[in-house]
């Protein structure tokens, strides 16, 4: 795992500030964002993946049934994916705290 | 002095309440600052912002690291972010929620000192939109008694214009249910 | 009369802005300079300020639209910080030589790369030869008084230098605090309106920006840094006649606790404001500490720097920004410039610290005071340290 | 562990812009951008204006890029890209570098892309790199606080075209930058947004293959700048290409072309009232941006040989 | 085999970038460097060099290309001058910063206003903090040499900075005289083919200028700082490597005649060659002076330095570009930092000429030398002095 | 003294740039400005780029402009022109400044408008500043000893256009500014030559009359750079206009209009055997730039309303 | 009379290097350029003016018979004149010396 | 050292031909430098260039104040310069001109030694262009003795091509035809 910002020595820092390690910023946590989630009612929902293409982080996959939804650790509650769907199947509700 | 800390997120003005305490706390005469964690974060990102007011001129520019008061705007912050960090012993922790004293500090084991009001319903009710930063400054001021609450009056005025009174309700009101621990 | 009001740094100089009646104002945002443009659009916006803003596509064409407003005599205003104030290197030279009144606020801000938004003054230092007049303003009043000032200094018919005035960014550009804003009818006749002495104009022909060959450059050269050499005096008499109206004087180089300290904290911007913290502090512990601020930075004000230091044996600079590759950093450098072969030369010892934001806290100037006396206890050959850094 | 499923899972689907960005809650700016990388697949290097795209995806020491990058400054990003072609294509000649084909690929805002980066994308066109250059138009600089760009409509509110006394917003046109692309004789120029993902993709793949520039202009909405509900980017985008404010095309070699033929246009209305910055204008001012959007969009049918009407 | 030449120092540079087999030119007009540019183009026309000449259309996408074609691995060469040089400004901290091994000869030139395209020192003082590595050639053969050098510094990977190479505008850049241009085989493997470590690749991703927040600039800072500091063994090490090979030695600070020198001129560039003229003719009159010629500019040598003038009782600094409002010139200003506070430091005064073409004489710098006893005999409190100035 | 007498002639003829110019024997450039100020007037205030034109008149302490004038630097005079028109305007409403209507003029060669000055005149123009800029295309950077522009035609010989072994001079095409003129949607652009005086002296005072920014791109041959004699400037010109090298025209709030129609163009091969720059350009060389300007000269047509053949 | 670039000490330097007199470059005789002359042969003039239209210096005036002629102290010769004089009336000639 | 000071005319090649004066000098194992008056003379304009040889490194990179000789490449440039500015005592002036040396030296009140050929001629008849720039080269030579004639051919060669030996061989001629004053 990646040192943190605020605990890199000056003696880490890679020649030219270089980040080597692709996609490591996937370790921050953009679910922290989120005040409201989406949630996907499989009944309704026609795989189509339309939700997939149109989330911005992008946060959604497909599970072990072929259904796409969203992982949370990164979703940020925008509700394009409700917004978007065809068919209605995902809701967007409050976030309980 | 008191130094307190606000926890919002990027959108939600909490900037912005800072400014208007300390602007209400400068229009009393008082010598307070307001600033923003220096970050470029985005609508959504939890975001920090400060307060310190005095009776004497502020010397101090940097960051608070030991706050007196804590100020949590969004309910959903409370589990994102660690609101004790730093907070002076003795210090307090204003929570934006529905729930009770007790069942937070249980749920997110704080131990320190703890006030709540349900800004966020307040807040909807007064503006119809669920944006409890100014709500809030009612808490505060509830909690630290740091300025008198009418003193926000003019300075939400200035800012929101015909808006400024529904605020000021807003804040009123949430003064009016704060719960603290110990009072 | 002066209303006593919160505002950041920035709402502060946009306000100075204001009140001067610009005529111009030609810039473009960038971070932390936004709010003053922002500001400053609304004002128009609204009509509280009657100035055509030159909404430019960048830094580089913001002082060129300056240069032109100026030649034609119009009061003129920009901002900018970091990046900008890089990408409109060339042409601050320009508006020296050309003896164009512009008045610049700039919010100082660390230099790419890596990219960095937040304070720091490297920004500042790597125009230190641009033959700009340029100070700093700690705090809100600070940057509102010296923004007016500026305007003022800039016209003088005796100076006719553009001026730059720093603030530190964010920590003065960001931080809502107290001011005083006089009204226009305590403004008075402070700012004269603009009269500039050579504009552009049909009706008097004059060519601007000829080009000058081998057998004539250094002489304009010359004639330019003996001019700028010779602002000090309007310049304090700018401030000394504002001290009268308004109450809040600023000295080229102002001390605190000096008279009899033997080690002497030299540095610029609103870290000061914590380093006077630390002097107290000290002061109370006993030790001989003072802090000399450096306001007036160009032209440097040898003298009254070499007088604000007589008296200590050790001369500890912290400063923002740093010269890769230099013996020192830039206020270093200057300073050990000022202070060479004159009597009893003190020791010097530069901190560099701060960087893009890094912030600093009284207790750590506390630290610099002790880390340079033993630096000087062990006579150890060291010209600068970075402090605040992970080692 | 579940996330790193899913980061497999995206990889596996293609894509390169990895989660965990820090753009705006329910941004159409790194959609579009999360789109185009996709399309352009792994052998690219890309060179990133500074703006919100590049904020948001490499705070030190992370990165949410899958794939090389490199950013530099805001106003270069064209010039940067032309050294790295350059570079690869001297190298390649001398037998060194990457083996496969790479393409690269210059991408900024539209303040970078417009405005202060104008003159080094000009440049690159003019010198035929092989390249692509993508703008991201979200119609102001809204990594500094939603400001003015010279691709803010007229009448549309930001922080440097406030609404006030004397002032309506914005009180310029957009500047024509698919215009400006095709005077440098590029062969390759089109138009697109996240909401249409196979015509984008099909314009992307497009501008890979042809050889020298290419330049793409994709339809970014900012619900942050444009103070709109998050989640309606991608509604927004198809009703600026429904309303004919963002009309979809193409130019290949000079030849114009629209992809997405609007035969009634809807009333920009639709469109306009799902945002903020469009919120004060009066009845007066949107019926002239009404007419405006109409000639423009006849202007363009009739370029593509459609028949107006 | 070496074969003995006539050409300006234009065209020895553009020789030294051929021979390096350099893969990229990314560069745009400007006196007094568009000779370089020119010969190049046609030694690209002719397939004389296989590289691609990137025709930029201003200096600030020159370096920029150069940083994406150094990004990718290409060895890459840029020159400029004067405006070009400040217009690239804020590009050159990226290239530092990025650390990719470029490699720009500068043909310096004074800065506008007044327009002048003659030579002097401002351009390059401008630049003293963007930490790149700086170095003066004074005539043909140096420059073709110390190009050579410049890539194998730049691209050692004990180094990878980017390295600019000065020579003076016009009396370096125009003036054809004999040179040394060895060919491949002498050549050998002195300069082995560029392999830069970090490239831009898909076949391993990297992140390249990633921005730093607060929390971390002043790491990245400060290693960048150390990092440049720590080139000089570098930088000494090829310089050997090179006098083994080619018999021409250079060294971060040259001396002539310093042994026993009272009175040491510390000079930088192509007037140092008239400056020892000076120094025999003055010596030949009994007189005890020497001269220091700084050769490596950045990062500053600062030990070989204070060794140099070790034995000085006056140091004459002679320089082309002012510090306008500052207290004395740049290089005055780096040579008071680097001996302040050493033990029997020498007296300085600073002279500043050779302004925007103008020429000097080996009978000026004389007279220098005599001016300069005469303010240290009356301990006038003179910082500088602007020579060869109608007064 | 008969200088004097001279110097007083020509003032009271109108000409506002003074002989004692430094220009080459022959200079186009130089009579086309001389032209374009005699047009202009005298209650102008010029911002000249860097370059040629600039160089020649005004070396301290001495000028050749009788009318006010300022150079700054060479790739921000469109930018320079803002300033002085705005401040105009600001001091105008605070009844200050010059009492007489003052048209706010921008020079500068191909090389700062096409190139290093593209940015801050785009900028300039799309914010609609009431100014004219007059691009003096010598189709290179003559001012440095004539290097390559984006203005230089393919196949034309430039020191860093050499011919060569592997080349045969420039390989680009020219950019086509007054299209880049147009996507700022300014309400005149019009091309011109010092050999059609007439014409363009009409044309600059449309240029003052309209509001708004205009954009004058006037052809003007450079014998040193182009390597003729010295006494073919204006036959250069009319061959230019006669081949189809430079159309004659104007664009009024977007409506085109050829202001000379050329029915038979003349082969270019006149136009270019007149001039060194070309004279290694082999016979299928010159057929093919033949075809191109044929083409070219077909879609202006086209533009204009005026029939193909 | 201005003073020449090479007199100016620096105290006579104008504030911002300004040129404050409109034209005086004409002081500086371009003709010295001159290796060759146009020669005017009035029998073919028909005083139409395009010579003065075409100089590119310009030094072509109206004399007092209101034929155009070339202001020699600074015409340079570059002959445009006599290649667009329509009455080829105007002769280039080599300068003596 | 020899310090020469050519005057020609811009586009005329004076700075060519001192470049290759001094090219030769130096393939000739001799040390030596050309430059331009560093200016930004145009087409026409009359225009300085400089050449010193020695034996010896050359250290001097100033302007040539006072010159061993003068050249002047155009004779129309005689009543425009002031040929014998700064010349060194003993030092000689050589003239491109149709003009005898007593002729030239009355009409031009010129004191100094003269030398002078008729190379515009030359020149016309060798290369079929007027542009004595090369020619006069001879005329140096002669007076001088500087370098061998033959060197030029080589720095000719490499500079002109296949132009190289007509250049020559006008070069040669002019050697052949100067005359110089007191010789
Ligand atoms: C020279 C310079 N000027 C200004 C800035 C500040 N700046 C950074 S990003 C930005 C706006 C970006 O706008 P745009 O290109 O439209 O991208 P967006 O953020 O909207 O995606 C600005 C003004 C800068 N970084 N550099
Ligand atoms: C930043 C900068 N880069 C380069 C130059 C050098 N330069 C001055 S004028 C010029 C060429 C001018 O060309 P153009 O604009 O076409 O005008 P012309 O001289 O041909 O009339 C160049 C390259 C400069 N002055 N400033
Ligand atoms: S709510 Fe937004 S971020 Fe979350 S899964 Fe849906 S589209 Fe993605
Ligand atoms: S400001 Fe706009 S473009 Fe930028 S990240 Fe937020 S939504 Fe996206
Ligand atoms: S180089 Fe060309 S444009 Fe410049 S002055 Fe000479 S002829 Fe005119
Ligand atoms: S020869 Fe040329 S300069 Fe002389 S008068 Fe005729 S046109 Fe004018």
């Amino acid at each position: 795992m990646a040192k943190k910002d605020f605990e890199l020595t000056w003696k880490e820092i890679p020649v030219g500030s270089i980040v080597h390690e692709p996609g490591n910023a996937s370790e921050y946590q953009t679910g922290d964002w989120r005040s409201q989630m989406p949630v996907l009612d499989k009944a309704k929902c026609v795989k189509c993946g339309i939700c997939y293409r149109f989330c911005p982080e992008p946060c959604i996959v497909k599970d072990d049934e072929g259904y796409y939804v969203a992982d949370l650790f990164y979703c940020k509650g925008c509700g394009i994916c409700a917004y978007e769907c065809p068919k209605d199947a995902i809701t967007i509700v409050k976030e309980e705290h | 002095m008191l130094e307190v800390r606000l926890h919002g997120r990027g959108g939600q003005g909490a900037v912005t309440s800072a400014e208007l305490v300390a602007e209400a706390a400068i229009n009393e005469g008082k010598y307070a600052q307001a600033f923003p964690s220096f970050g470029p974060e985005r609508r959504g990102a939890p975001v920090r912002a400060f307060i310190r007011v005095d009776d004497g001129p502020i010397l101090l520019r940097n960051e608070i690291d030991e706050p007196d008061v804590v100020l949590v705007l969004d309910p959903t912050l409370i589990r994102v972010v660690n609101v004790t960090e730093g907070l002076k012993k003795g210090g307090i922790v204003i929570l934006n929620t529905s729930k009770s004293i007790a069942e937070i500090k249980k749920e997110y084991g704080i131990t320190a000192k703890v006030a709540t009001v349900n800004a966020t319903r307040i807040a909807t009710e007064n503006l119809g939109r669920p944006i409890a930063n100014t709500t809030m400054m009612g808490a505060l001021i509830k909690v630290t008694s740091v300025i008198a609450i009418e003193s926000l009056q003019e300075a939400f005025g200035h800012r929101f214009g015909k808006l400024g009174e529904k605020n000021y309700k807003s804040c009123q009101m949430a003064f009016g249910e704060t719960v603290m621990e110990g009072r | 009369m002066a209303k006593r009001v919160g505002a950041e740094g920035s709402f502060a100089v946009a306000e100075a802005v204001r009140l001067a009646d610009t005529d111009v104002v030609a810039a473009y945002p960038i971070t932390p300079q936004t709010h003053i443009v922002e500001r400053l659009s609304e004002m128009v916006a609204d009509g509280e300020l009657k100035a055509n803003f030159i909404y430019v596509e960048s830094e580089h064409s913001a002082m060129s639209a300056c240069l032109g407003s100026a030649a034609v005599g119009a009061r003129t205003f920009t901002s900018t910080a970091g990046q900008g104030l890089e990408l409109m290197h060339e042409v601050l030279y320009l508006a020296s030589s050309m003896r164009l009144p512009i008045v610049m606020a700039v919010a100082d801000r660390a230099l790419s790369g890596p990219l960095n938004v937040w304070g720091d003054h490297s920004d500042a230092m790597a125009t230190r030869e641009c033959g700009w007049i340029q100070y700093f303003g700690e705090n809100a009043q600070e940057v509102f008084d010296l923004t007016l000032c500026a305007f003022k200094i800039a016209e003088h018919h005796d100076v006719l230098f553009p001026v730059m005035v720093h603030m530190d960014g964010f920590h003065v550009s960001h931080v809502v605090e107290p001011y005083l804003l006089p009204d226009k009818e305590e403004l008075g006749d402070f700012l004269p309106p603009i009269d500039y002495p050579y504009p552009l104009d049909p009706n008097k022909p004059i060519t601007m920006g000829a080009f000058a060959p081998p057998a004539v450059y250094s002489e304009c050269r010359k004639a330019q840094d003996v001019a700028v050499n010779s602002t000090h005096g309007t310049i304090e008499n700018v401030w000394n006649e504002f001290a009268k109206r308004f109450g809040r004087q600023y000295k080229p180089i102002e001390t605190h606790k000096t008279e009899d300290a033997e080690t002497i904290l030299v540095s610029i911007g609103s870290f000061n404001q914590m380093a006077g913290v630390a002097v107290d502090k000290l002061r109370s512990e006993g030790k001989k500490v003072g802090l000399v601020r450096i306001r007036l930075w160009r032209p440097f004000p040898l003298q009254a720097f070499r007088q604000a230091v007589k008296s200590a044996k050790n001369v500890v600079v912290f400063e923002r920004s740093m010269t890769y590759g230099g013996t020192v950093g830039p206020v270093c450098a200057e300073v050990k410039s000022a202070l060479y072969g004159i009597k009893d030369a003190p020791r010097i010892m530069d901190f560099i610290g701060g960087l893009g934001g890094r912030d600093m806290s009284p207790k750590q100037f506390e630290a610099l005071f002790k880390r340079a006396q033993e630096i000087f206890d062990k006579n150890l050959d060291i010209q600068y340290e970075t402090i605040g850094v992970r080692e | 562990m579940s996330t790193l499923n899913t980061l497999q899972k995206l990889k596996d689907a293609g894509e390169l812009f990895m989660p965990g960005h820090r753009a705006c809650i329910g941004c159409g700016e790194v959609l579009a951008m999360r789109q185009v990388c996709k399309a352009l697949g792994k052998d690219i290097i890309i060179a990133n204006a500074t703006g919100c795209m590049e904020i948001i995806s490499s705070p030190f020491p992370t990165t949410n890029w899958n794939v090389p990058w490199i950013h530099a400054l805001f106003e270069n990003t064209a010039a940067v890209a032309s050294g790295v072609e350059s570079g690869l294509d001297a190298m390649r000649r001398k037998g060194r570098g990457p083996s496969q084909d790479v393409t690269v690929v210059a991408m900024g805002g539209d303040g970078s892309t417009f405005d202060i980066g104008l003159q080094s994308l000009s440049g690159a066109l003019e010198r035929g790199h092989n390249f692509i250059y993508v703008c991201f138009d979200n119609e102001g600089y809204m990594n500094t606080g939603i400001q003015r760009s010279s691709a803010t409509p007229y009448g549309a509110s930001t922080t440097t075209s406030p609404v006030g006394k004397n002032s309506i917003g914005q009180t310029t046109q957009k500047k024509d930058m698919p215009l400006i692309a095709l005077a440098h004789h590029i062969p390759y120029i089109a138009t697109c947004t996240p909401a249409h993902p196979t015509d984008l993709a099909k314009k992307i793949k497009k501008a890979k293959e042809i050889k020298g520039p290419a330049y793409i202009h994709v339809f970014s909405p900012c619900p942050t700048g444009w103070g709109t509900d998050s989640d309606v980017a991608i509604e927004l985008c198809r009703l600026a290409v429904d309303t004919g404010v963002f009309p979809l095309g193409e130019c290949v070699h000079g030849t114009y072309a629209l992809t997405k033929h609007i035969k009634d246009l809807k009333p920009i209305r639709d469109y306009m009232k799902l945002q903020r910055r469009f919120r004060h204008l009066s009845d007066d001012v949107i019926d002239q941006i009404q007419a405006q959007v109409r000639a423009h969009y006849a202007v363009v049918r009739s370029k593509c040989g459609v028949v107006t009407n």
